[in-house]
């Protein structure tokens, strides 16, 4: 103890003064930390408010998509028109088209609006059935040939409302815009006005949003997001049975058994890279590996899957793999010391207690993937797909759309009233994925045995 | 030392149930065990005593190949039990550590029900034959390890739910129920409260009719009073191994003198 | 498969989901599937091959080339049909709160060009307003946006708008004369790097929304875009022009392109549908000039009949000349 | 019998197996499973790996070669001028096919007999048409020989199926025996069961490998072609990124690479300041309720689509940026800026740095707090000077996790910082990103053979070794600190 | 225990340096501490000794307000530093603990260089106004802790690069750099070897010189070996309280004598 020897005192010391006073130096360094706690509490406040701003922004816009302006009135279905051999024959009746149909929604508009005494000066009967979505016709039709006994009657329909009207009462189209605009006029607005109040015209929830198909450009009003919707359930289907077990195999062989060396050096390097890889690059491994090569179809959640498998598995296999190793060493000494082999032990007890945060992880990743766009763009699923695919596994194979898709899809389009759809279909999308996280909180708080 | 409780001294007469012959214990460059010589009788308990880090759960975690789990570590010399080289290639570790059972530091039940925790070994090495001869099976392991009367009403509660020297108690129960006929324990008390420290004591003391106890413990006192024959390390030597009453009364070795003494350690 | 795969120009998009969704509401046939994803790939994807797993009908935004169709023929697919459908028009539009434009050309090149003529002399581009440009323009700060050069309508506007305007304004003789021909004649498309002009590589949607946080610009959009957003846009006239499906057809109106479609004649009467689907969007139903399409915006073929005869006997197409 | 119908029954036969295995065990020993080596379900998973396992290899390696050989047996019937005239073989044994599987629905269809299809000749029948009829489409008419490859193709075909339906059949009965056969009280059943998983869990990790392996050979050979109509040295040493649609076009890689280091280190400047600030005072200052509700609401942020961060780029803050900063400050009138890019994929980038950050925070331990605080350290100075430099390898590796986030984000880059390409130093002016030249190059209208279409792969090709690089750099950071602090 | 080495027992004359009165401590619903009454004396090194969880750190870290951080944690009485409330609503927890050090039971040096370790209190509290003045208080603290000779080569190496006697030895210096009135010292030798254990030990008589030092031990032979008073902890309970050598020879309670003759604990 030669050192301590030296008994000089610290030349830092000061002479004591009493604990109450606090003196300058103290006073800046608590000036100090509530600076930097403010600086904190102002991050947070300034992730929130961005936070905010984007809901609110995305909630404004697309709220409306989930209303719609309808036409209901009672349509005469004559048979003359509808049924030309008399016979009731689906395939006659097929043969007349949505134009034939369009005609007859025409004259029954024109009677309604006579039978509510509603003058229709100045305008032409174009104009007048232009108040109509294109998909009237054809929505009528498909109801007729769904029950060919109705031709002949008067029955009462619904039919959506151009979407120029429909956004005239959402505050969209105003009387002033609708003078500059080549799609509609302010005396068809005036018009619908009068409608509305004789009760022509109502706006209600529109279901077909949700689970209609898309729609072209000349009938925004009609496009819905079911497609979409089942697509994208596809391929998180295909994510989830294909993505899971995989991750959690491979993170069990890289985190338990793998002897550690340069190759699973490589092979950690690699999966950490995959993570970080652009998804955009995703995209083109699979044109090239799944649509090229091995030959699947395009557009089909089949591909969209493998594809977005193979983008989720490094964040299921790096969660797992934290998850793994979270579970505490003397649990494995445990069951080893009874004589359990090294996989008894993991299967019957690591395993479960990782559970909580693989299925954390998993989710993350399944989010991850539900919001994904770039990848898609390449391996076709940007198209416009109307009819919903079949049941699983053959609809895997079917041409079908997906959420962030169809959003990117909607926000190309011309006609303005895509872009309430745009906004609604990011709510869909945000609902989705704020479900995953409470179902990934549920499964924590379910499995979580702090026994 | 006349204070001390020494535990009486009935030596078993048992010829050597596990016998370690030059066990040199390396861990990547550290050599962490040299050239240990032991013969582990039946019926007895040894305790192992000595300084941290001197090699004691080192040593102890040979005589199960538990040390096999750590990649670093490297083990020659050789170990019998009964007479045949536990480090055989043709030995399976799993079925050596369901004879040579195993009880750590810290109680570390697992996350499932009392009964599940006692009757998970049974289960996995295919013991019993139905439910009812596990049910046995689990009741007297735990009648065994003295907590029967504790969780008899709750053998479905959490095994976690219990305290330290019950989940302790529950571990040793898990240990027994596959009936080892050597059980290995790693300063069992060491995070027991001085009740259940006692318990633990006596129910090590209770176990030796049956099986081959070795014991590792910081206090040497625990030592005294729970163990027949004691092992004392430092740095990784064994250096003094014989009865209890006499290492603690008469240490040959000055090392050893110097550690029950209190002056190192 | 049972449905027509069809891929490729996002011009031609929209056309085509028009038709595609009325084919599907009057045929039995399932709705065809519409992909964007642009003209070449479109055009790559036709010619991948014969069969099932090929699309069969590649909409395209300009004409096919000679290499796609050498690929077409290495990979099996010799006969293809080459169908026009109508014309494309590309207008400019500003805010609908600005001033009217009444463009030509070589107000478009001295506005974007690199160098351009001033006197006589080849100076690099230094105008910063449209009165800067031709002293009839209102003192407006010069901000184009003009497709990105991924787009077809890009090519259309070099051509049709950067040439001509080149040659109009005698920028191309001077710069023939300092550069040499070749080079002398692809300097006619150098924009100016200054910000002024700016590509746009995503829709008109994305150049609306730029007009909108940028009043004093001016866009370049298709007419079938610009109709559908006329409360929004206040459009230039062109050589005196106004655009409009009228003035296109007939020609008066200078910036305009065909679009087509190419289908692989071996799947003609295999896939189901795909015939009738032709036909019937050549139809005068559709494509005419009272039909749908030409409500969007589509400039009417004035030699659809034509067209829907070649339809009707298959005709494949020719070499390309 | 088709595929997957043989699989079906080998795996009928393997849980059969299993059953026969289990009951095998326990009637060796006289039903005390206790002097069994394993447990008596091993050795039933012991024979249904023999039986599945074998079989299924070779169900899958028959698959492989039969066509291989096949090919080559029936390429040789067409003779030299016939292939001449398709161009190559491999054309000729395309429509062999089509015409194998058009004559086999054809015959379904027609209930034609094997004999009906042997009298089918090319020059009387149209077999194209006939085809057609049944769905299958074929580029031109039936040359002769082409249809005898084919009928002999369809036969062959056939017996080789057939041939394969027993020898696998076959291979998992005499595996099934050979494995119950085995079984004895002694053998070492769940050791091979155990290795067996192991080998998979093994396979597993090995996808990850294949992916990378997938990307770049998927990347490589489009970018070979790449290179070979447009000479790399332009493409890696050009200062200028100006596309042309008629070709002559110069892509010169650097002002899209100076674009995306840009927006990402603007983003980052952005991102984690306060993603750490935010990290820092949840899990140092935060109360359990403050923290119970920021944490995921933070989250959130990560979960919102990208392409609404565009869109709000795009409307909001690009004029709001340019109104109140470029134009007062003189930096130019564009609304659409690197500044406006980097700024909302900052915010979108908050929650990667800040749930990365908070896990790393709470990992250090909680000793090195004690130990300041034991100083007389206040909590910001134990933060600052003992928590961060500890959690650094960790945060590190947050950051540059954001950092390939900021370099692979494409749609807020298409829609916020516009897709003009120079190198420029003025943060409001519009720039662009390799990622969103890749989409727009590959979606265009351009030709797919020409530069101007594949330089997107020779593009890919470097954002993937750009993001590899980065990679190791984290990795290697991480290990050097790990090193010296643990 | 006649055998046992105690140490020198001139107990410094010193009044009291800190004072408890009431002290009750309760982690949510349990009762840690139960009315405990100390006085600290100055220039002494007191023990805390008792079997686990009887409360001894848990007083140690009222004494400095370290239990503050302890969100569960709720201190009732009063403890006084030189005739001053610490508990006193004016007192800043950080002013106080630069004068009442401590040191933990596991070595936890910053991960930083051996000089910016000693260096991080003076600098926070702005302790020494120039470089040399600095690099004359890490060098005299680390003197006094005895660790100068070993580490004046290397001064800028990582302080987790030494070894784990080493660690500890640089704690405490980093805790006598800020010239604290009081160290307090958590089981600071439970992680180490037998030699290091001597080192600090023999360290630790040494700073009772300027400090007061508190340390609580698992080890009675290192209480008996370093303290001059000793307070044994018993569920919560002060049980006794007095000089080291009257409390290991002659303990007036029957619980005190228990556990120091090894029967308990
Ligand atoms: N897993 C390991 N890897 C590397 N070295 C190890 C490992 N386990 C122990 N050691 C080293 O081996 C030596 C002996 O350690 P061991 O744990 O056997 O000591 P011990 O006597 O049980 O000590 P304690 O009383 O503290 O438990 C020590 O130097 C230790 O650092
Ligand atoms: N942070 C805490 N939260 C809740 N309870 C605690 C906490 N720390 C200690 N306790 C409880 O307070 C009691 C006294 O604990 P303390 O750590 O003071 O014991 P100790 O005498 O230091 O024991 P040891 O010798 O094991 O360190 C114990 O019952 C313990 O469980
Ligand atoms: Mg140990
Ligand atoms: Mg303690």
């Amino acid at each position: 103890m030669t050192d301590a020897t030296s008994q000089t005192g610290l030349p830092g010391a000061q002479p004591r003064k009493s604990l109450h006073a606090a003196d300058a130096r103290t006073r800046r360094r608590n000036a100090s930390e509530a600076r930097f706690r403010f600086f904190g509490a102002a991050a947070i406040a300034i992730s929130i408010l961005a936070l905010i701003v984007l809901l609110t922004s995305v909630l404004g816009n697309g709220l409306s998509a989930f209303r719609q302006t309808f036409i209901t009135m009672p349509v005469a279905l004559d048979a003359k028109v509808l049924d030309k051999s008399g016979t009731g024959d689906i395939e006659v009746m097929k043969k007349v088209t949505t134009i034939g149909y369009a005609k007859v929604i025409e004259k029954a508009l024109t009677a309604a609006l006579a039978e509510k005494g509603i003058a229709t000066d100045g305008l032409d009967a174009k104009q007048i059935s232009g108040l109509l979505s294109q998909e009237a016709a054809a929505s009528l039709r498909n109801q007729v040939l769904a029950d060919p006994s109705m031709v002949g009657q008067t029955v009462d329909v619904k039919l959506l409302a151009n979407g120029r009207v429909d956004g005239f009462f959402k505050g969209r189209v105003t009387m002033d815009s609708a003078k500059l605009d080549s799609n509609i006029s302010p005396e068809q607005l005036e018009l619908a006005l009068k409608m509305r109040e004789a009760g022509l015209m109502s706006v209600s929830f529109n279901s077909g949003f949700l689970f209609g198909g898309d729609a072209s450009e000349l009938r925004p009003e009609a496009a819905g997001l079911g497609v979409a919707i089942l697509g994208s359930a596809y391929m998180m289907l295909i994510v989830l049975v294909l993505a899971l077990p995989i991750g959690v195999a491979a993170s069990i062989y890289l985190e338990e058994f793998a002897p550690k060396n340069k190759w699973t050096d490589l092979i950690e390097v690699n999966i950490s890279n995959l993570a970080a890889v652009p998804s955009i690059v995703f995209g083109i491994l699979g044109l090239a590996i799944f649509i090229n090569f091995m030959g699947l179809p395009q557009s089909a959640p089949i591909v969209g899957g493998l594809v977005l498998t193979l983008m989720t598995l490094p964040t299921i296999i790096i969660a797992t793999r934290a998850a793994l190793k979270a579970v505490p060493p003397s649990i494995r000494d445990a069951a080893l010391g009874i004589g359990a082999s090294k996989m008894q032990a993991i299967t019957h007890h690591v395993l479960p207690l990782a559970m909580p945060g693989i299925l954390t992880g998993t989710i993350i990743g399944l989010a991850q993937a539900l919001g994904e766009t770039a990848p898609l763009l390449l391996i076709g699923m940007v198209a416009f797909v109307r009819e919903f695919p079949g049941a699983p596994p053959e609809g895997f194979f079917d041409p079908a759309s997906a959420l962030p898709v169809q959003v990117y899809n909607f926000t190309q389009r011309a006609d303005p009233a895509f872009v309430e759809r745009a906004s609604g279909a990011i709510i869909v999308l945000l609902v989705f994925l704020l479900l995953m996280n409470a179902v990934a909180i549920l499964l924590r708080r379910r499995f979580e045995r702090r026994w | 030392m006349n204070d001390m409780r020494i535990a009486d001294r009935t030596v078993s007469t048992d010829t050597a149930k596990m016998t370690a012959r030059g066990v040199q214990v390396y861990y990547g460059e550290n050599h962490a065990l040299k050239d240990v010589d032991i013969d582990i009788l039946g019926g007895t308990v040894t305790a192992f005593i000595g300084p941290s880090g001197c090699g004691k759960s080192t040593f102890l975690r040979c005589l199960n190949r538990m040390n096999d789990t750590v990649a670093v570590a490297r083990v020659l010399g050789e170990i019998k039990l009964d007479g045949e080289d536990i480090y055989d290639k043709a030995v399976d570790p799993v079925t050596l550590r369901a004879r040579v059972g195993m009880v750590f530091q810290k109680p570390n039940p697992f996350p499932k029900s009392i009964y599940d925790n006692v009757a998970y070994g049974p289960k996995i090495h295919g013991l019993t034959k139905s439910k009812a001869e596990l049910d046995q099976v689990v009741e007297t392991s735990l009648k065994k390890a003295a907590l029967w009367n504790e969780v008899k009403d709750r053998l479905h509660a959490p095994g976690t739910g219990l305290s330290g020297g019950q989940q302790q108690r529950l571990c040793i129960a898990r240990a027994i129920a596959t009936s080892p006929e050597v059980l290995l324990m790693d300063e069992p008390c060491s995070a027991l409260d001085p009740i259940a420290t006692a318990q633990v004591e006596e129910l090590i003391d209770e176990l030796r009719s049956q099986f081959s106890v070795v014991i590792v413990t910081h206090s040497m006192q625990q030592a005294a009073r729970v163990s027949q024959r004691t092992a004392f390390f430092h740095l990784g030597n064994l250096v003094e191994y014989g009865e209890t009453g006499q290492i603690f009364t008469n240490p040959q070795d000055p090392r050893t003198e110097s550690y029950i003494t209190g002056r190192i350690g | 498969r049972d449905n027509i795969q069809i891929a490729g120009s996002s011009t031609v998009l929209p056309y085509a989901t028009i038709v595609a969704e009325a084919f599907g509401e009057n045929f039995d046939f399932p709705t065809p599937v519409v992909e964007g994803g642009g003209s070449g790939a479109g055009r790559k994807k036709l010619c991948e091959g014969v069969g099932e797993n090929t699309i069969d009908i590649a909409n395209s935004s300009s004409r096919i080339k000679q290499s796609d169709i050498d690929l077409c023929k290495t990979n099996g697919v010799e006969e293809i049909m080459e169908v026009r459908i109508g014309y494309d028009g590309i207008v400019f539009a500003s805010d609908i709160g600005g001033p009217d434009f009444a463009f030509t050309p070589a107000d478009w090149y001295n506005a974007l060009a690199a160098e351009v003529v001033k006197d006589g002399q080849l100076v690099p581009n230094t105008a910063k307003t449209w009165a800067d440009v031709n002293a009839n323009f209102p003192a407006q700060d010069i901000l184009a946006f003009i497709p990105g050069t991924k787009h077809g309508t890009r090519e259309v506007f070099d051509v049709k708008v950067l040439e001509a305007g080149c040659k109009a304004s005698g920028a191309e003789e001077a710069l023939v004369a300092a550069k040499g021909e070749e080079d002398g004649k692809k300097a006619c498309l150098a924009l100016r790097t200054d910000g002024l002009s700016v590509d746009i590589d995503g829709d008109y949607t994305e150049t609306l929304a730029r007009i909108a946080a940028n009043k004093n610009a001016i866009g370049v959009f298709g007419l079938s875009f610009y109709q559908n957003n006329t409360d929004k846009l206040k459009v230039a006239t062109m050589d005196g022009v106004v655009p409009s499906t009228e003035s296109i057809a007939s020609g008066e109106y200078p910036v305009s392109r065909p679009l087509f479609f190419y289908v692989k004649k071996a799947h003609l009467g295999v896939i189901p549908g795909l015939k009738e689907y032709i036909e019937f969007f050549v139809s005068d139903d559709m494509a005419g000039p009272e039909g749908p399409l030409a409500a969007y915006g589509l400039v009417s073929d004035p030699e659809l009949a034509k067209t829907q005869e070649a339809v009707a006997a298959e005709t494949p197409m020719g070499a390309l000349n | 019998m088709s595929i997957g119908l043989i699989t079906l029954i080998v795996l009928g036969l393997a849980v059969l197996g299993f059953i026969l295995g289990r009951q095998r065990a326990l009637s060796a020993v006289k039903g005390d499973p206790r002097t069994l080596h394993s447990l008596p379900g091993y050795y039933g998973w012991s024979v249904f790996l023999f039986t599945a396992v074998p079989a299924l290899l070779l169900l899958v390696t028959w698959a492989f070669v039969q066509p291989i050989a096949l090919n080559s047996h029936v390429s040789a019937m067409v003779p030299e001028a016939d292939v001449a005239s398709y161009g190559s073989t491999q054309l000729v044994m395309a429509d062999v096919r089509r015409i194998a599987d058009g004559l086999d629905a054809v015959a379904r269809k027609a209930g034609l007999d094997e004999v009906g299809l042997e009298a089918m000749r090319a020059d009387l029948t149209d077999m194209r048409g006939r085809l057609a009829e049944v769905g299958v489409a074929l580029g031109s008419n039936v040359v002769p020989s082409v249809l005898d490859a084919a009928k002999e193709y369809r036969s062959l075909s056939g017996e080789l199926r057939l041939a394969m339906s027993i020898a696998v059949l076959l291979a998992a009965v005499a595996g099934l025996l050979f494995a119950l056969w085995r079984i004895n009280p002694k053998q070492r059943a769940r050791n091979l069961v155990e290795q067996f998983t192991l080998v998979l869990l093994a396979g597993c990790s090995l996808i990850a490998v294949a992916t990378t392996f997938g990307i770049v050979f998927s990347l490589v050979i489009e970018s070979v072609h790449f290179f070979k109509l447009y000479d790399f040295r332009d493409f890696f040493f050009s200062m200028t990124w100006n596309p042309q649609f008629r070709g002559g076009s110069d892509l010169g890689l650097w002002p899209l690479v100076w674009g995306t280091l840009y927006v990402s280190f603007i983003a980052l400047l952005v991102s984690v300041p306060v993603g750490l600030m935010a990290a820092i005072y949840l899990s140092e200052y935060a109360g359990k309720k403050v923290r119970a509700f920021a944490k995921p609401a933070i989250e959130i942020l990560a979960g919102i689509p990208t392409i609404v961060y565009g869109l709000f780029a795009l409307i909001t803050v690009g004029p709001f940026l340019r109104d109140w900063f470029a134009q007062p400050l003189g930096l130019g009138s564009s609304s659409s800026s690197v500044m406006t890019a980097g700024l909302v994929m900052g915010i979108m980038l908050i929650p990667f740095v800040s749930s990365l950050s908070d896990d790393i925070i709470n990992a250090v331990p909680q000793s090195m707090r004690d130990g300041s605080f034991g100083l007389g350290a206040t909590q910001s100075e134990t933060v600052k000077q003992v928590i961060l430099p500890a959690a650094l390898p960790g945060i590190v590796g947050a950051i540059l996790l954001a950092a390939s986030r900021a370099i692979g984000e494409t749609m807020i880059v298409v829609m916020g910082a516009g897709a003009a390409a120079k190198l420029d130093l003025n943060p409001f002016e519009a720039m662009t990103t390799v990622t969103v030249k890749i989409v727009s190059q590959l979606t265009g209208d351009t030709e797919f053979a020409s530069p101007e279409t594949l330089v997107a792969f020779a593009l890919g090709l470097t954002l993937f070794c750009f993001t590899l690089a980065l990679n190791v750099v984290a990795l290697v950071i991480v290990r050097k600190y790990r090193e010296q602090y643990e």
